[in-house]
């Protein structure tokens, strides 16, 4: 494992590397990141405006969610956290989904169906595991079907982070982790989560490959992730991927970073953008004008103004209804329970 | 039909459930020693290891792993090897085992079953006697059951497999042994949710479950012997509780005793004698009773049986609610 | 003196506590940011990053590494973030924390606090509005308390500190900047296990804890408008349960409501229910009521509302228990 | 991290290293191992009687146990685990403690005072972190006091061990994480248990120093152990040692190793005995003889009947007892309990 991060697009555009993708696909997938960073401002803007609930921005690591969901096939399985939205819409989990789901509305979380993306953890740390049991699943009843968990540099502190990935060593299952190391935990910092001389290099104590990647690099992660899930999908067992990048936004849009970090730094990170240095490249391959950026950026910024509209216009569980979705028939005390709240 | 004892039934339950493909077995040593109860006896050799699985020790990776595989449509059953070292597994339990139905709004479920031994009386060390069954109570979307015979064990491990949502299915230690029953060869099932009229009676209700049946059942034995008429109620399910046959039975006589091992405070008698009291309060006699292990850490062998309710406490507490 | 809201109080209490050296604080993102609530904000660059310690994403291992503290001499204060996060430690909390002494007979003791925001009541995505107390209560060894207003959060938070054995320590969250009150500057115990009565009445007993105790009291106002003789309590400390001031106060009025957020199976209300019914049994005039919240998820933030127990609810219970 | 243990004495008894022990300190220590081992036998025997509650034995990880605490300081901490009864006792646990438990007593969990041992814990993989509070409390106390916590193989694959890890590394606690590699967690055999090429490159997912020693060799663990616990005073951070060894008996004396281990493979570890190994290297220093042998024997053998009888003529707990240890003072709920109780 190198500790240098893979890299195969430079900051400015310039591609010092191969990639198996054709400019068109680099397209739809510069399209992708840009919806991305549409709808996760949207959200901010409108959280701010009171509309939605806390709202945690991915804004910054948008390469890494598109470039690794972008490696799956329909039949695998996204697992991801709180920050995640980008890799889960882009495997068939919807705006919409994410959307309702911050205004607090239970019914965001409900996966469109033959779409396999859990709805969203917010524990950190619980929810990598879960991959490790679907991709198991997915072999013992004999598909090839692959399971891709997204999860924080401070996840990887947590037991069950440890956990997952012995499980996923010792049964060999098909899973994909991905650590989108983004430099702080809330208000800590990598370096003082760990001591490990690099995340990646925590799937030596699993005898698991580990791959480090810059993860505001599309082709880069793209081309690890593409490699992980063939492997798994090999039947070659697991992979963990660290892509090194940066949430430019605050933990949430309750949080305040200017407690914990320079505006400097920002900056730096901001030279380092995922969609610019993709859009730098494909100016350079005339494969980008403004006009069609202005065109996804409305569009989208309109379907969002759409779908929180219409959240909004969904009248929120009765009394009733809060009771409904906690087993497939409700037990005596939650209809008993039930009609006490409707009586209110 | 065979004489089977508890261990016994779940280890047939386990085989004629291993039938189903989706079915696996997850835990530490349920493979290659068949359980440290002897459980899972034979069932590696039988189902192979794909379905019948060692696995490190990690009960948080146990229970998360088999949530993900029913999550996709398997039909895993966890083992945690004593409830005592459960409590790893509670975050996964209450967070994404109980909750994945709701947070999803029914489109993924985790239909898998952990099976948890249970409770003292064998002499064992630290942390193997434990009756932690109320913290599962307090985590809303599992169901949570507890047989005491052989029949029922049977018969619930099946129904439980086959529900919907996630089940914690309790097993008492000391019963796994000390009980045969005649047990049907062929798979049938005990509904979850409905209690057992084990006797009916016109005077004092005992109510108790799992490890504690057999002193309810010797306390019911002492008092009939003195002519008093003891209805005598296995609960065999705490959620969902059956209610209605408590309540309906506290009517009839006036006068409860509720047992359980656990801990007292908060814990699942609580329960049972808030509901009694809220409606059947102008029923009661006599203030209900209950008869619970103390709030304490479960002594070790030596002392061990001053704290598991003995047949004597029963009888006694049912006597107190018969006094004029 | 100073009118601080809880948020402020706590934070008075543990700029206080710190002036001891024993006394560290661990926790994710209590240092730099002062923590989510701000509740310790200023306290790192007070004391230094020897003593206030900014933890990596790990409950465990800040309630071992605590409890590890403890025994070894120090006077440590973990937080967790949430309530709903602080399952990962509840292993940690029940197998060591609660057991230490009674595994080594006295020998060594943890005295540690964990510091625990719960409740719900502000909109905040799911596992961030917990209220799952009654786990912690099932583990015999540790000592379980809540205060509702910003005296008793400094008072019982130094006297949490001072205590022999482990606190865990409940911070309702809807009420850390509800209310303000006037706070001694100066350090002040308030005893633990002693409920506070509020008010005194004949009629009916209110009976509540922690975020409850808003709802409480508005509903002991509009009934007290009414006419009705209101007693009300608040508990302040699960574990040990001030059942005296309790059963007293069930046997003046024959009237009671119990008041929790929690799920209510097997919750804590259960317990008071029960003791009462237990104690009192013949001073009620009505079933013992319990409000409560509901055997499900916290709904998120549009259906919140219809799971915190509301004013009118608590009013109309106290209603049904005075109906002739 | 070099994957071949380091050894000192060879199964034959020749050294091929140096060591920093004496020929009088190897005696003495010798002369522990053959306690613990005469100890060992004694409560497996005596449980067979059923004098004892299930015993879990430890022969064959004498070395282990008897080199890393001879590292120690009376000032220093061991937080042990149900099978490591050598390593307490060599700090100040007794063997009173050890059979009084294992009569299922609690006062056996009384450490002696100024003792710095904890009582055993029977959970697997919670104890470690115990270790770092205890070593990083020493610290912030301002002593120079280290942590021993001894673990198997079985226990590095629960959280709590990575939790343990981490904190350690992430703050530079003192403490020594010995883990007694011994083949087996149960019936599950260590390459089952996890992937990582030994469980020394573990210590890499924490930038902590790894060391792998034969763990049947005195000479060796001691050397190892004696470095960490130095390099921990120092203020040099902690050590994962990993400690190749092999428990001879069952897990517990409820169990029937035959379900999953050949006889062979014992046989085979019986040639790499600890005892045997230093006897025969004393044996050629001529610092052995027979009788000196056979004397510790007896005295060990006569001692453990004793405190066995003394232990079992001690009255048990009456119903008012088993409430004492809970708290400093009972609530008022445990003086009801316990009323209730005395009334039987
Ligand atoms: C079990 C648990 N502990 C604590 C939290 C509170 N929390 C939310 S996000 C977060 C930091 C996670 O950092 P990281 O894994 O790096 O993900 P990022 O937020 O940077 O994407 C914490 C501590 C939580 N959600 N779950
Ligand atoms: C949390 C927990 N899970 C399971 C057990 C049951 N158990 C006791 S010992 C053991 C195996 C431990 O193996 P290892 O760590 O290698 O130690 P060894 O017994 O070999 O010394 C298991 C699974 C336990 N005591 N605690
Ligand atoms: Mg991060
Ligand atoms: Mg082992």
């Amino acid at each position: 494992m190198s500790p240098e991060p893979r890299q195969i697009l430079a900051p400015d555009g310039t591609r010092h590397g191969e990639s198996s993708l054709e400019i068109p696909a680099i397209r739809r997938l510069y399209q992708a990141m840009l919806s991305a960073r549409v709808f996760d401002r949207k959200a901010s803007a409108m959280q701010r405006q009171g509309r939605l609930a806390t709202y945690s921005p991915f804004e910054g690591q948008e390469a890494c969610q598109i470039g690794s969901a972008a490696a799956l096939s329909p039949q695998d399985w996204v697992v991801g956290s709180y920050r995640d939205g980008g890799a889960m819409w882009l495997h068939g989990y919807t705006w919409r989904n994410l959307l309702l789901g911050r205004t607090g509305d239970e019914r965001g979380g409900r996966t469109p169906d033959g779409v396999r993306v859990l709805p969203p953890s917010i524990t950190v740390g619980g929810h990598m595991i879960h991959a490790v049991g679907l991709g198991w699943g997915e072999r013992l009843q004999g598909s090839d079907g692959v399971a891709l968990t997204l999860f924080g540099d401070g996840a990887t502190s947590e037991g069950d982070f440890h956990e997952a990935m012995n499980f996923a060593a010792v049964f060999e299952t098909p899973t994909v982790f991905f650590c989108q190391n983004n430099g702080w935990a809330i208000s800590m910092p990598t370096e003082r989560q760990t001591r490990s001389e690099t995340i990646a290099h925590k799937a030596v104590a699993y005898g698991m490959e580990g791959v480090r990647v810059d993860g505001n690099d599309l082709l880069a992660v793209y081309e690890a992730a593409t490699a992980a899930v063939a492997k798994a999908r090999r039947g070659d067992g697991p992979t963990l991927i660290e892509a090194i990048t940066f949430r430019v936004g605050p933990h949430t849009t309750a949080d305040d970073p200017g407690r914990y970090r320079s505006e400097g730094i920002v900056a730096e990170w901001r030279e380092r953008d995922p969609l610019e240095r993709v859009r730098r490249y494909l100016v350079a391959q005339d494969a980008w004008d403004e006009a069609w950026q202005r065109e996804i950026e409305e569009a989208e910024s309109r379907a969002i103004e759409d779908i929180v509209a219409d959240a909004e216009a969904l009248p929120a569980f009765t009394p009733r209804e809060i009771f409904d979705g906690m087993y497939a028939e409700p037990t005596a005390q939650l209809r008993e329970q039930r009609a006490e709240a409707e009586r209110g | 039909m065979a004489e089977l004892n508890i261990a016994q039934a779940l280890n047939a339950a386990l085989s004629s459930a291993l039938e189903d493909d989706r079915v696996v077995l997850l835990g530490e040593d349920v493979g290659t020693t068949g359980g440290v109860f002897r459980v899972t006896d034979g069932l590696l050799q039988k189902y192979g290891p794909d379905r019948v699985i060692d696995t490190p020790v990690a009960e948080s990776g146990i229970v998360g792993a088999a949530f993900g595989m029913a999550v996709g449509g398997m039909r895993p059953i966890a083992e945690m090897q004593f409830m005592g070292f459960s409590y790893p597994a509670f975050d996964q339990i209450i967070n994404h085992v109980a909750r994945i139905r709701n947070r999803s709004q029914g489109r993924f479920t985790a239909p898998l079953v952990i099976r948890i031994p249970y409770g003292a009386g064998i002499g064992a060390a630290e942390h193997h006697s434990e009756s932690a069954e109320a913290i599962y109570v307090q985590a809303p979307g599992v169901k949570v059951v507890v047989p005491a015979t052989p029949y029922d064990a049977k018969g619930m491990l099946l129904a439980a497999l086959d529900d919907p949502d996630p089940v914690i299915f309790l097993e008492p230690i000391r019963l796994y042994r000390s009980i045969k029953q005649e047990v049907p060869d062929e798979a049938y099932r005990v509904p979850l949710g409905v209690a057992a009229h084990l006797r009916q009676g016109r005077d004092v209700s005992l109510i108790g479950y799992g490890s504690m049946m057999r002193e309810v059942n010797a306390a019911a034995d002492i008092l009939a012997a003195e002519g008093v008429s003891v209805d005598v109620i296995d609960l065999r399910s705490l959620v969902p509780f059956d209610a209605e046959m408590v309540i309906d039975s506290a009517q009839r006589t006036g006068r409860v005793v509720v047992v359980q091992e656990a801990p007292r405070s908060a814990g699942f008698a609580a329960e049972v004698v808030a509901q009694v009291q809220e409606k059947a309060l102008y029923s009661l006699n006599a203030p209900v009773e209950r008869v619970t292990g103390y709030d304490i850490v479960v002594p070790l062998r030596r002392a061990e049986k001053h704290f598991v309710p003995s047949v004597a406490r029963v009888v006694a507490a049912a006597r107190r609610t018969l006094e004029p």
